[in-house]
C-alpha cells in the first residue's frame, strides 16, 4: 500500500511516460524521412479549395446562457462530494440538508429554463 | 509492476476496441488489422498546417492520450490490482476527463482550419451538457458505498450491483460516457459527414495515430468506469477478479460501438436541451433516491 | 514506383510500412461516392475505405473521368493528401492535371478489384522511392498577401503597417488565383462580414505596435457597433467556409460556400462546379442525341435517355407509343437514385447502418435490374418499414430545411409534393393512368417529410415494376434519319420533371433546351440554408436531392 | 524534502503560466494558459497533502476557464492573435503593484507565526471530516453557499438572456 504521496508522485510519473511514449511515436515517424513540403499541401483542407482566409475570428457560441449555469452547478457539486460520503453516517438529517440545498439550485435550473437560456440561441 | 500490469491490459484492450471497431464498421474481423493501419498512418507523412497555434496543435493529441490513461489509472481491475488508489479516486476519474475536452478546444482552435474550430467548440457545448450526468450518477454511487475509492465502490456492490440498485443512474452514466468518447450518435467533434472530419481533419500520420489510440484508450477507459462505478467491477464466481473486469469493460465497449451505429447523429441544441430538460432533473431524481433507499435501510 | 511515393531508399522499416500502406487503402472519391454507385461499383468490397479528409487519403479515386469543372478541386486535394499517394481512374486513362494516373481500369466491379489488386501491388513495392519529384499544380499554388488582422479589405503585396489602424500587417496566403484581379471582390466580401469592424476612431493610427491602452479597454459597444448582429442580437465576425465542391457530406460537384457566424449559416454561395445545360447538345446528330443526353447526369442517366427519345419522337411526329415501354426503366431508376440519395443522406446525418443499408441495396438493384430476387424486394419493403418507425431519425430532421409553402409551390417534384401539393407529370402520362397511378404526397414541407416522400415514391414505383416487368432502357431511337421539326417533352425525373426542347434540322440537332429540376431546386439553397445551425442547414440541402450535374455553372 | 521541492515545482509552474496569460497575444492561449495555471495550484495543494482540494481545483478550473475561453473568443478582438497586440498595459503601475503584492506576500509568509506543522490525516478522513463539518456546524454556511450561487445562476441568466429581449 502507498503513500498518497508516492500515488501522486506515480500519476505525474505516467503524466511524463505517456508523454515519452509519444515522443517514441513521433521519432518512429520520423525515421521514415521528412514530409516533403510541397505547393499547398499545408493549407488547412476544405473541400477542394484553398482556404484563404484565417478562420480564427470572434466566434459566435451559441450556448453561453447555458454555460454560465453550467458554471454554478459545477461549483455545486463540490459541495455534494463530501457530503455523499458521510451520507450513510449521518443518515436522515443529510438527506433533508441537502434536499434543501439542491431545491434551491433546482429554482436556478427553472427560473433559467423559463428564461430560455437552455435553448441555442 | 501493478502500473506495469495495468497498463500492458490498458493498451491491450484498446487494440481489441479497435478490432471490434473495425468489425463493427466493416463487418470483418481482423485481429491485425489495427496493426496495419498504426503502421501505415506512422509511415505517412504529417505536416503541420499553414500558420497553426503550434503549441496547442501539438499538445492536443498528448494531452487526449494523457487525461485516458491517467482516467483508468485510477480505477481498480481487481482488488489490489490499481495504480493509484486514491482516495478521491471517483473524483480523479472526473478530473481526467474533464481535459479530454480541453484537449479537443485545443485541437480545434489549433490548426487554424474552419472545420476544426467549429468540432472544437461544439465538444464544449457538448461538455456542458453531459458532464453533470457524470458528475451526479457517480455521487449516487459515492453515497452507497460511503467513500469515493474506487475499490471501496466496487466492494460496496459485493450484494447487488449499482446499475440494478439505480438503473436510471446507470443509464444517464452510460449515455454520458457515450458522449464523453464522443462515440456516435454523439460523434459531434468528428462528424465525418458534417465537418469532413472535425478536429481529426488536420491531424496525419503519426500525429493521427495518437490521437486514434488516445481515443481508444479513452473507449476502454470509460467503460472500465461503467465496469467498476455500476458493474460491480471484479466481482464475479469461478474466474479471477481481472478476468471479470476486463470481460465486463470489453462488453460495455462493444455496446458503446455498436449502438450508435442504429441512429442518427444528434443534433448538437438536442443533446444541450436532453441533458439539461431531462439528464439533470433524473440525475438529481436518482441521487434522492438513493439517498431514501438508504435511509430506509439503515432504519 | 507510384506518382507519390516518399523520397528516400527502401530499408526493411520502411518496406514494411509499404505493406501496412498497401494493407489499408484509404481513398478520396472524385466526383464522390454516389457517382461511384451511380455506375454499380462497389469501393468497399473492392477494399477502399472511404474516408472523409483528403489528410486521411492515400489514394484519390476518380470515377469516370475528371470533370473540367473539378480539375482544379481535385489537384487541390491530391496536393493536400499525405503522401505515399497514389491516383486510381476509373472510366478514362487520363486525369490530367494529376499526376499518373498510377492505376487505371474501365468501369465494372471485376476491373476496380483487379485495379485495386494493382494499386496494392504498387504501394507494396514502391512506397519509398530515390527519385521524387514535386506536385505543383497552379491551383495550388499559393502566393503570400499582406493584410490588417482588423481591416481585412487591407491587403498589399509586401509588408508594412495598416492605413487605417497602423498595426503590423500580417503575412496570409492566397491562392493566386484570387491574386490582384479578384482583390475587388474580395474586398467587397471583406466589407460584407468583417470590414465594417471599421474602428479607426480608436485605432489612432499611426502606432508601430497598438496596444490596448490605445484603444481604452476595448470596450466592444464601440468596437462591433456597425457590425450587423446575429438572431440573438450579438455581433461577431462572420468567416466564409466552402462546403464543395468535394465535400464528403454533399454531392460531389456542388460547389457550396457558407458564411459562418458561429456555427450558423449567415450567408449562402451556391452554384455546380460539373453542370452542363442543354447548350452541349448543339450541332449533334440525332441519333447520338441518346448517348449525350444519357451522359448528361451520371446519377439519373435512363430518365434522360427516355427524354431525349420522347422529345425526337414529338419532333418526328411519331405516335409515342413506344415510350410507354420504358416506363419500368424509369420506375427502376427512381428506386434505385433514392437509394443512392438514402445512403448519402445517412452518410452526411451520420446514420451509418442506413448509409451501409441503402448503398448495398442500391448496387444490389443495379446488378439484377429486373428485380427479379423478389428477396430484394422484400429487403426494400423492410429499409422502409424501419425507417418510417425510426423515432429519432425524425427528432433529428423534424423541421430542417423548412420551406413556405408557397415557395415549395414553384419548384415541381418530390420538393412540393413533400409540401403537400399533388402535381406530378406522371400522373398525366396515360400509361401511368392505366396503371392507376397516384402521385406519393407528403405534409411537413421539411428534410423529414422529404425523406417520407422519397420512401413512398421508392414503394411505388417497385410496385410499377413489378407490374410492367420489363426494366430496358432505350438504346435507339427507331427514327429514321434526316427527320426535322420542333420536339418537346417532359419526363418526370427522380428529381422532378425535365424538359427538353429541341430544334431538329435534317438529322442535325440545331438548338436544344434542356430544364432540369435540379436547376430549379439550386434556387432554394439559400432558403433552407440561411440561419441554421450548419448540421442542419446541409442537412436541408441534401434533402433537397440536387443532382450538381442537372444544375447550371 | 520531496514534498517541498514539489510544492516549489508547481508553484513555478504557476506562476509562469500566470506570466504566460499576459506575454501571448492569443486569446485561447492566453486563457488555456490561465487554466494550466490553476492545475498548478492544484497540484501543489496535491504535493501539500489536501487531496481533494487538489483534486477538485484541477477539475473544475478545466471546465471552468475553457468556459472563460469562449467569452474571450467571443468578446475580445483579433482573439487568434494575428496582430501580435500587446495584451499589457499601464505597465509601471501594474509592476509597482506586481512587486508590492509579492514583498507583501513574502513578508507574511516570512513573518507570519505559522503556529506548529500538525501531522497531516490521511486523505480519505479530511473528506470525511468536511462532510461532517459541511453538516454539521457549518451548515448554515453550506445553505447560504447554495443561496449565493442561486443568485449567481439568476444573476447571469439575467444579464446573458436580456439583451435579447
Amino acid at each position: 500500500m502507498m503513500s498518497p504521496l508516492e500515488q501522486y508522485a506515480l500519476l505525474l510519473g505516467m503524466i511524463a511516460g505517456t508523454a515519452g511514449l509519444v515522443g517514441c511515436v513521433y521519432l518512429i515517424g520520423r525515421s521514415f524521412g521528412k514530409p516533403r513540403r510541397e505547393e499547398g499541401k499545408d493549407v488547412p483542407a476544405s473541400s477542394g479549395r484553398l482556404s484563404s482566409e484565417p478562420v480564427w475570428v470572434r466566434y459566435h457560441v451559441r450556448y453561453y446562457g447555458l454555460a454560465l449555469l453550467f458554471l454554478a452547478f459545477d461549483m455545486e457539486m463540490a459541495f455534494m462530494y463530501p457530503w455523499a460520503v458521510v451520507y450513510r453516517k449521518v443518515g436522515l438529517e443529510a438527506l433533508l440538508d441537502m434536499g434543501v440545498f439542491l431545491a434551491i439550485l433546482f429554482l436556478g435550473l427553472l427560473y433559467g429554463w423559463s428564461q430560455g437560456a437552455l435553448k441555442r440561441r | 509492476m501493478t502500473v506495469f500490469l495495468v497498463l500492458v491490459m490498458l493498451f491491450a484492450g484498446a487494440y481489441l476496441v479497435a478490432v471490434l471497431e473495425g468489425w463493427t464498421s466493416t463487418g470483418r474481423l481482423r485481429f491485425a488489422g489495427p496493426f496495419w493501419a498504426a503502421v501505415a498512418l506512422l509511415g505517412r507523412e504529417s505536416i503541420v498546417p499553414r500558420k497553426p497555434d503550434r503549441v496547442l496543435y501539438e499538445t492536443a493529441p498528448v494531452l487526449l492520450l494523457v487525461s485516458a490513461v491517467l482516467a483508468a489509472a485510477v480505477l481498480p481491475l481487481g482488488p489490489h490490482l490499481v495504480i493509484a488508489d486514491l482516495a478521491t479516486g471517483a473524483l480523479a476519474v472526473n478530473a481526467a476527463l474533464a481535459y479530454v475536452m480541453v484537449a479537443l478546444v485545443m485541437a480545434g482552435w489549433g490548426p487554424d482550419g474552419a472545420y476544426a474550430m467549429v468540432a472544437g467548440w461544439r465538444f464544449l457545448g457538448q461538455l456542458v451538457a453531459y458532464s453533470m450526468l457524470i458528475v451526479m450518477p457517480i455521487t449516487a454511487v459515492a453515497m452507497r458505498a460511503g467513500s469515493l475509492v474506487t475499490t471501496t465502490i466496487v466492494e460496496s456492490q459485493a450484494g447487488i450491483w449499482n446499475a440494478l440498485t439505480q438503473p436510471l443512474g446507470f443509464v444517464l452514466f452510460f449515455l454520458a460516457a457515450m458522449a464523453v468518447c464522443f462515440l456516435p450518435p454523439f460523434d459531434l467533434p468528428t462528424a465525418p459527414g458534417e465537418l469532413a472530419g472535425g478536429i481529426e481533419a488536420e491531424y496525419a500520420g503519426p500525429r493521427l495515430a495518437v490521437v486514434r489510440l488516445a481515443r481508444m484508450v479513452l473507449v476502454v477507459s470509460l467503460s472500465l468506469a461503467v465496469t467498476v462505478f455500476f458493474l460491480g467491477g471484479w466481482l464475479g464466481p469461478f474466474l479471477p477478479g481481472w478476468a471479470w473486469t476486463s470481460l465486463k469493460t470489453l462488453v460495455v465497449a462493444a455496446t458503446m460501438l455498436t449502438a450508435g451505429r442504429y441512429v442518427p447523429r444528434l443534433r448538437g441544441e438536442h443533446v444541450m436541451e436532453w441533458g439539461w430538460k431531462l439528464g439533470i432533473p433524473l440525475a438529481l431524481v436518482n441521487i434522492f433516491w438513493v439517498g431514501i433507499t438508504l435511509v430506509l435501510r439503515s432504519m | 514506383m507510384i506518382t507519390g511515393a516518399r523520397k528516400g531508399e527502401t530499408s526493411w522499416l520502411r518496406r514494411l510500412a509499404a505493406r501496412a500502406s498497401s494493407k489499408e487503402l484509404a481513398a478520396f472519391v472524385v466526383p464522390g461516392p454516389e457517382v461511384a454507385r451511380a455506375f454499380g461499383l462497389d469501393l468497399g468490397a473492392a477494399g477502399l475505405r472511404v474516408v472523409p479528409s483528403p489528410r486521411h487519403a492515400s489514394v484519390l479515386v476518380v470515377v469516370g473521368g475528371l470533370p473540367e469543372g473539378l480539375r482544379d478541386a481535385a489537384s487541390v486535394i491530391y496536393a493536400q493528401m499525405m503522401r505515399p499517394r497514389a491516383v486510381l481512374v476509373l472510366g478514362s486513362d487520363t486525369a490530367s492535371p494529376l499526376p499518373g494516373p498510377d492505376v487505371s481500369a474501365p468501369m465494372d466491379q471485376e476491373s476496380l478489384s483487379a485495379a485495386v489488386a494493382r494499386l496494392r501491388r504498387a504501394f507494396a513495392e514502391g512506397a519509398w522511392d530515390p527519385g521524387v519529384e514535386d506536385y505543383a499544380p497552379e491551383a495550388a499554388a499559393t502566393e503570400t498577401r499582406y493584410t490588417c488582422p482588423m481591416h481585412p479589405e487591407v491587403v498589399q503585396k509586401e509588408p508594412g503597417a495598416c492605413p487605417k489602424c497602423g498595426m503590423d500587417l500580417v503575412p496570409r496566403e492566397v491562392s493566386s488565383g484570387e491574386s490582384d484581379g479578384e482583390e475587388e471582390e474580395e474586398e467587397e466580401a471583406g466589407e460584407l462580414h468583417h470590414g465594417s469592424m471599421d474602428h479607426g476612431e480608436h485605432g489612432s493610427g499611426g502606432h508601430e505596435h497598438m496596444d490596448h491602452t490605445d484603444m481604452g479597454f476595448m470596450s466592444m459597444v464601440e468596437m462591433t457597433r456597425d457590425l450587423q448582429p446575429s438572431g440573438d442580437g450579438l455581433r461577431m465576425e462572420w468567416v466564409e467556409v466552402p462546403f464543395g465542391p468535394l465535400f464528403p457530406g454533399l454531392p460531389g460537384g456542388l460547389a457550396l460556400t457558407f458564411t459562418l457566424d458561429g456555427d450558423t449559416v449567415a450567408c449562402v454561395q451556391s452554384g455546380s462546379a460539373v453542370g452542363r445545360g442543354g447548350g452541349c447538345l448543339q450541332g449533334v446528330p440525332v441519333d447520338d442525341l441518346l448517348e449525350h443526353l444519357g451522359r448528361i447526369d451520371p446519377l439519373s442517366p435512363v430518365a434522360y435517355r427516355v427524354l431525349a427519345l420522347r422529345a425526337v419522337e414529338n419532333a418526328a411526329g411519331v405516335e409515342p407509343a413506344r415510350a410507354t415501354a420504358y416506363l419500368g426503366a424509369l420506375e427502376h431508376e427512381r428506386v434505385v437514385s433514392h437509394l443512392g440519395w438514402l445512403s448519402s443522406f445517412g452518410y452526411l446525418i451520420g446514420y451509418e447502418w442506413l448509409h451501409r443499408r441503402a448503398a448495398g441495396l442500391q448496387l444490389a438493384l443495379l446488378r439484377d435490374d429486373t428485380g427479379e430476387g423478389e428477396t430484394l424486394w422484400g429487403d426494400l419493403s423492410d429499409l422502409l418499414q424501419r425507417l418510417r418507425g425510426a423515432t429519432l431519425l425524425r427528432r433529428r430532421l423534424e423541421g430542417v430545411g423548412r420551406l413556405r409553402t408557397a415557395r415549395a409551390a414553384e419548384y415541381p417534384g418530390p420538393v412540393s409534393r413533400a409540401a403537400g401539393l399533388p402535381y406530378d407529370v406522371r400522373s398525366e402520362e396515360k400509361a401511368y393512368q392505366d396503371l392507376g397511378f397516384e402521385p406519393a404526397v407528403q405534409e411537413g414541407n421539411d428534410a423529414y417529410s422529404r425523406l417520407m416522400l422519397h420512401l413512398d415514391e421508392m414503394e411505388r414505383s417497385q410496385e410499377i415494376v413489378q407490374a410492367v416487368g420489363s426494366v430496358s432502357a432505350p438504346d435507339d431511337l427507331g427514327v429514321q434519319d434526316g427527320i426535322s421539326g420542333e420536339g418537346d417533352a417532359t419526363v418526370e425525373t427522380p428529381r422532378g420533371p425535365a424538359r427538353l426542347r429541341v430544334r431538329i434540322e435534317d438529322g442535325m440537332v440545331r438548338s436544344a433546351e434542356l430544364e432540369t429540376p435540379s436547376g430549379r431546386h439550386a434556387q432554394l439553397v439559400e432558403d433552407v440554408a440561411l440561419e441554421h445551425e450548419v448540421a442542419d442547414a446541409l442537412a436541408g440541402v441534401a434533402s433537397l436531392d440536387l443532382s450538381p450535374w442537372g444544375m447550371t455553372r | 524534502m520531496a514534498q517541498a521541492f514539489f510544492t516549489g515545482f508547481f508553484g513555478l509552474a504557476a506562476i509562469w503560466f500566470g506570466v504566460v496569460v499576459f506575454r501571448t497575444s492569443s486569446m485561447v492561449r492566453s486563457a488555456l494558459a490561465l487554466l494550466f495555471s490553476q492545475a498548478a495550484i492544484g497540484a501543489m495543494f496535491l504535493a501539500m497533502q489536501t487531496e481533494f482540494l487538489g483534486v477538485l481545483q484541477i477539475m473544475m478550473m478545466a471546465t471552468e476557464m475553457a468556459i472563460m475561453a469562449i467569452f474571450m473568443v467571443m468578446y475580445m478582438m483579433d482573439p487568434g492573435g494575428l496582430g501580435g497586440m500587446d495584451m499589457t498595459h499601464q505597465k509601471r503601475l501594474s509592476i509597482a503593484a506586481g512587486i508590492f503584492g509579492g514583498a507583501a506576500a513574502v513578508a507574511v509568509s516570512l513573518l507570519g507565526g505559522w503556529g506548529t506543522v500538525g501531522p497531516s490525516t490521511m486523505p480519505e478522513a479530511q473528506v470525511a471530516a468536511l462532510g461532517e463539518e459541511l453538516l454539521g456546524r457549518s451548515m448554515l454556511v453550506f445553505e447560504t453557499a447554495g443561496i449565493t450561487i442561486l443568485t449567481a445562476m439568476i444573476a447571469a441568466t439575467a444579464v446573458a438572456i436580456e439583451r435579447r429581449r
